[in-house]
């Protein structure tokens, strides 16, 4: 009886189904009210621009990518995405708070690692994360989620390279977690 | 305990809430007067094929109730309609096209087979209404060439209309090129005769209704 | 295993299944037939021949005509800045991208008007907005703008008035006058490569 | 009628206040649904848990089948909406790259959010990566610009490149997800039974 995840010490996950339903008709409000679908990493690009333009202003303006980014009227971090994030924040404590999960800082890792190594690799993940994620033109929920959703084909490359890189390489990381 | 053991009620729910949204829609949902039946390509093509029209001289067959399956229908107003109309024609005021009634009488005609021929005053008139009936599926209706004004004209004589162009639309009556050519010389011989030509289609012109 | 899951999958896959059999609606785009027709009964669409000679003489850079009889038709003689687009050949990318330009008057014209009607009629169903049809077609044009038939002595003031605006029309139109035919032409010209390029740069 | 905010019936100016509404939403959902861990994210690869799975894929065909069925009741006008342009060498290596965070970070961006907000340090770690790597990829643009914007196809659909109506796809998508919903369920059983300890 070496099995102890029984429902008791489960954290009160809604069912995952539940959740998937919910968010697909989230992504169809979405796109009935605004014509485009959610989003994440654009969030963090429009951190990187501002931060970029406010310490050197005339390189980000230089800069072939960034500058598409800058407008003159107002700040990179007035767009959609960035208000949608901040509600993302807003609603993963509103849902940790109602079940109980927002305890004291802490890090989840798999049982042959220590919490040292597990931030560094998300460290490292997430930088890969953002790189590719500009490359594709978005991340899992901007372009694969949202994308597929609204048949685009851009979505469905992403989401099959995304997963299908995932199940490949998995076995050889697999030290960081299980 | 897996997942799958446990009674998902509420994703039941949520589901069910969304196709009560779908059921709701569709059962709310009006259906619209008229839907394109051709697409744009068949709609061009269409309009080359000569059985869009109906000629003058067919009228007669009509007039004199030879056949019953023709039913024609005068699109102008009921005023003008009351000054004089071709015998036996329905007033169908173009204003009253999109009524409900007249579409489901249109659609009531092609399931009984019969032909509707529209016309207006002239055959720029009908020719919108034909078009947009012929791309919504009522296959049946057709144009009245030369309009209401051609069969004025000519309504003691309509047989004799065979052998007349006065009707006919979409050719050039005249020679453009050397009609707006810059006229250096005075009259000369030739555009004396031109002149003539010209005169004479013109009337032809007028009878057709002018421009 | 519950047997709700089983009951969510058999409803997930009608749901799936069920849109298979939607009409859908191909090309969204288009006029509802029912406004369609509410446009084409209304006369609204229908300038004439002196007011396009009108907008011709005057340059007016939001005036577009175009030609849709054949090509051949349209090589032996075309109006003035004009565009030719046989009724055919619409659907082409390339001869759509001259419609729909916010703030132009797109004008058909062919022979008469039935050709540019039916030219109207279509481009209504695509939604293009702007569009007319130049009443009578070229054969109008011809009898009343390059050979104006004088009035009778008695005709009313605005008939003559027509006449002499026409008679003015035609001379810029044939050149039959020297002096001003080679400023009318090299003026058409130029108004006529610039309309082209503002068409080309609306796409 | 829809979209709403592009046709003009809901005005520019909620614009923001919808988006901070639907993010609530957005967050709650990833929340509630397990997302803020990354051991259960990562499981989906490993077997041991399918919660990514089976969110993503019930999202996916959900919206999937919904917009066909706004767009034939007229409440959705597909020509309006946002298709997401395809780049097809950037957006695969693009994916590759982020198939590779994936595994290493455990979270992807919008996971990771949900993850700071109730606490989770490798989530704030993620989120500082994502943002170097933004500014990486931004600073060394002028190095990859020609990659960046090769193998453009334009705003194409799966019906566009295939011409295959789109609910065909939608039914295919559904039928797959359902089969791997039931499949995964054994796999995710037979893992489980092996694992000495796994807390959620």
């Amino acid at each position: 009886m070496n099995v102890n995840n029984t429902i008791d010490n489960q954290p009160k996950y809604i069912n995952p189904y539940l959740g998937g339903v919910l968010l697909g008709l989230l992504i169809l409000l979405t796109v009935y009210i605004t014509g485009r679908g959610l989003g994440a990493s654009g969030a963090v690009k429009s951190a990187v621009v501002t931060t970029s333009n406010t310490i050197a202003p005339s390189a980000t303006k230089a800069n072939n990518y960034m500058s598409q980014f800058v407008s003159d009227d107002h700040s990179p971090m007035y767009t959609w995405l960035v208000f949608e994030t901040l509600g993302v924040l807003v609603g993963g404590l509103l849902s940790g708070l109602l079940f109980g999960r927002v305890k004291k800082f802490r890090t989840d890792h798999g049982p042959n690692i220590t919490s040292r190594k597990r931030l560094i690799w998300a460290l490292i993940g997430g930088a890969l994360f953002g790189l590719g994620s500009q490359f594709g033109r978005g991340c899992t929920s901007g372009a694969a989620l949202s994308g597929t959703a609204t048949f685009a084909l851009g979505g469905v490359i992403v989401m099959f390279s995304i997963f299908g890189t995932g199940y490949i390489i998995a076995y050889f990381f697999r030290k960081l977690w299980i | 305990m897996h997942i799958h053991e446990l009674n998902p009620w509420r994703t039941l729910i949520a589901l069910s809430a969304f196709v009560v949204l779908l059921v709701v829609g569709f059962l709310t949902m009006q259906k619209p007067l008229m839907a394109y039946q051709l697409t744009m390509d068949e709609s061009i093509k269409e309009l080359t094929e000569s059985e869009l029209y109906f000629y003058p001289w067919d009228l007669e067959a009509v007039i004199a109730k030879e056949t019953d399956t023709i039913i024609l229908f005068d699109i102008r107003d009921r005023f003008v309609f009351g000054q004089g109309h071709i015998p036996g024609a329905e007033n169908l005021s173009a204003n009253d096209l999109t009524k409900e009634e007249n579409i489901a009488r249109l659609e009531e005609l092609k399931e009984k087979g019969f032909t509707v021929v529209l016309y207006g005053e002239d055959e720029l008139q009908g020719n919108g209404p034909l078009m947009l009936f012929r791309q919504v599926g009522f296959s049946n209706v057709k144009l009245l060439l030369g309009g209401y004004n051609y069969y004025f004209q000519h309504k003691d004589d309509l047989y004799s209309t065979v052998d007349d162009d006065g009707y006919l639309k979409g050719f050039a009556r005249f020679d453009y090129a050397d009609m707006a050519a810059p006229k250096e010389g005075a009259l000369n011989s030739g555009a004396e005769k031109k002149e003539v030509q010209v005169q004479r289609r013109e009337k032809t012109n007028v009878a057709a209704g002018g421009c | 295993m519950n047997r709700n899951y089983i009951f969510l999958t058999l409803l997930m896959l009608v749901l799936a299944a069920g849109t298979v059999f939607l009409t859908m609606d191909d090309e969204p785009n288009q006029v509802d037939p029912e406004i369609l027709l509410q446009e084409i009964i209304q006369p609204t669409r229908y300038v004439s021949t002196d007011q396009v000679a009108k907008m011709i003489i005057q340059g007016d850079p939001s005036l577009m005509l175009i030609d849709v009889r054949s090509e051949d038709d349209f090589q032996g003689y075309s109006l003035p800045r004009s565009v030719n687009i046989p009724l055919d050949s619409l659907l082409t990318a390339d001869n759509l991208s001259y419609l729909g330009i916010p703030g132009t008057k797109v004008v058909f014209v062919s022979d008469d008007d039935i050709r540019a009607d039916q030219m109207w009629v279509l481009t209504k169903r695509l939604g293009y907005k702007g569009t007319y049809v130049m009443r009578g077609g070229l054969n109008c044009w011809m009898q009343t703008i390059i050979e104006p038939e004088q009035p009778s002595d008695d005709a009313s003031y605005a008939d003559m008035e027509t006449y002499s605006f026409r008679k003015g029309a035609q001379i810029y139109f044939t050149g039959a006058e020297e002096e001003t035919s080679d400023g009318a032409k090299v003026e058409v010209q130029v108004q006529k490569r610039e309309k082209t390029n503002v068409a080309l740069g609306g796409c | 009628m829809g979209p709403l905010i592009p046709n003009g019936i809901i005005g520019g100016g909620w614009d923001f206040v919808i988006a901070l509404l639907i993010g609530i939403a957005f967050g709650f959902i990833l929340e509630a649904a397990g997302f803020s861990s990354s051991r259960n994210l990562a499981g989906v690869f490993y077997g041991y848990n399918f919660v990514v799975l089976r969110v993503f894929f019930t999202a996916l065909i959900v919206a999937m089948v919904g917009i066909m069925y706004f767009d034939c009741l007229g409440w959705l006008d597909l020509s309006k909406i946002f298709i997401l342009p395809t780049y097809l060498g950037p957006m695969i290596v693009g994916g590759v790259i982020m198939g590779f965070g994936f595994i290493l970070g455990g979270y992807c961006p919008g996971t990771s959010f949900t993850g700071l907000a109730i606490g989770k340090l490798d989530a704030l770690f993620f989120t500082i990566g994502l943002y170097l790597g933004i500014l990486v990829f931004s600073v060394a643009f002028p190095l990859f610009e020609d990659f960046y914007s090769s193998g453009s196809l334009g705003n194409v659909t799966l019906t566009d490149v295939t011409g295959i109506p789109a609910s065909y796809f939608a039914l295919a998508f559904t039928v797959v997800a359902l089969a791997a919903f039931w499949g995964t369920m054994l796999i995710e059983k037979r893992v489980r039974k092996n694992m000495k300890q796994y807390k959620f």
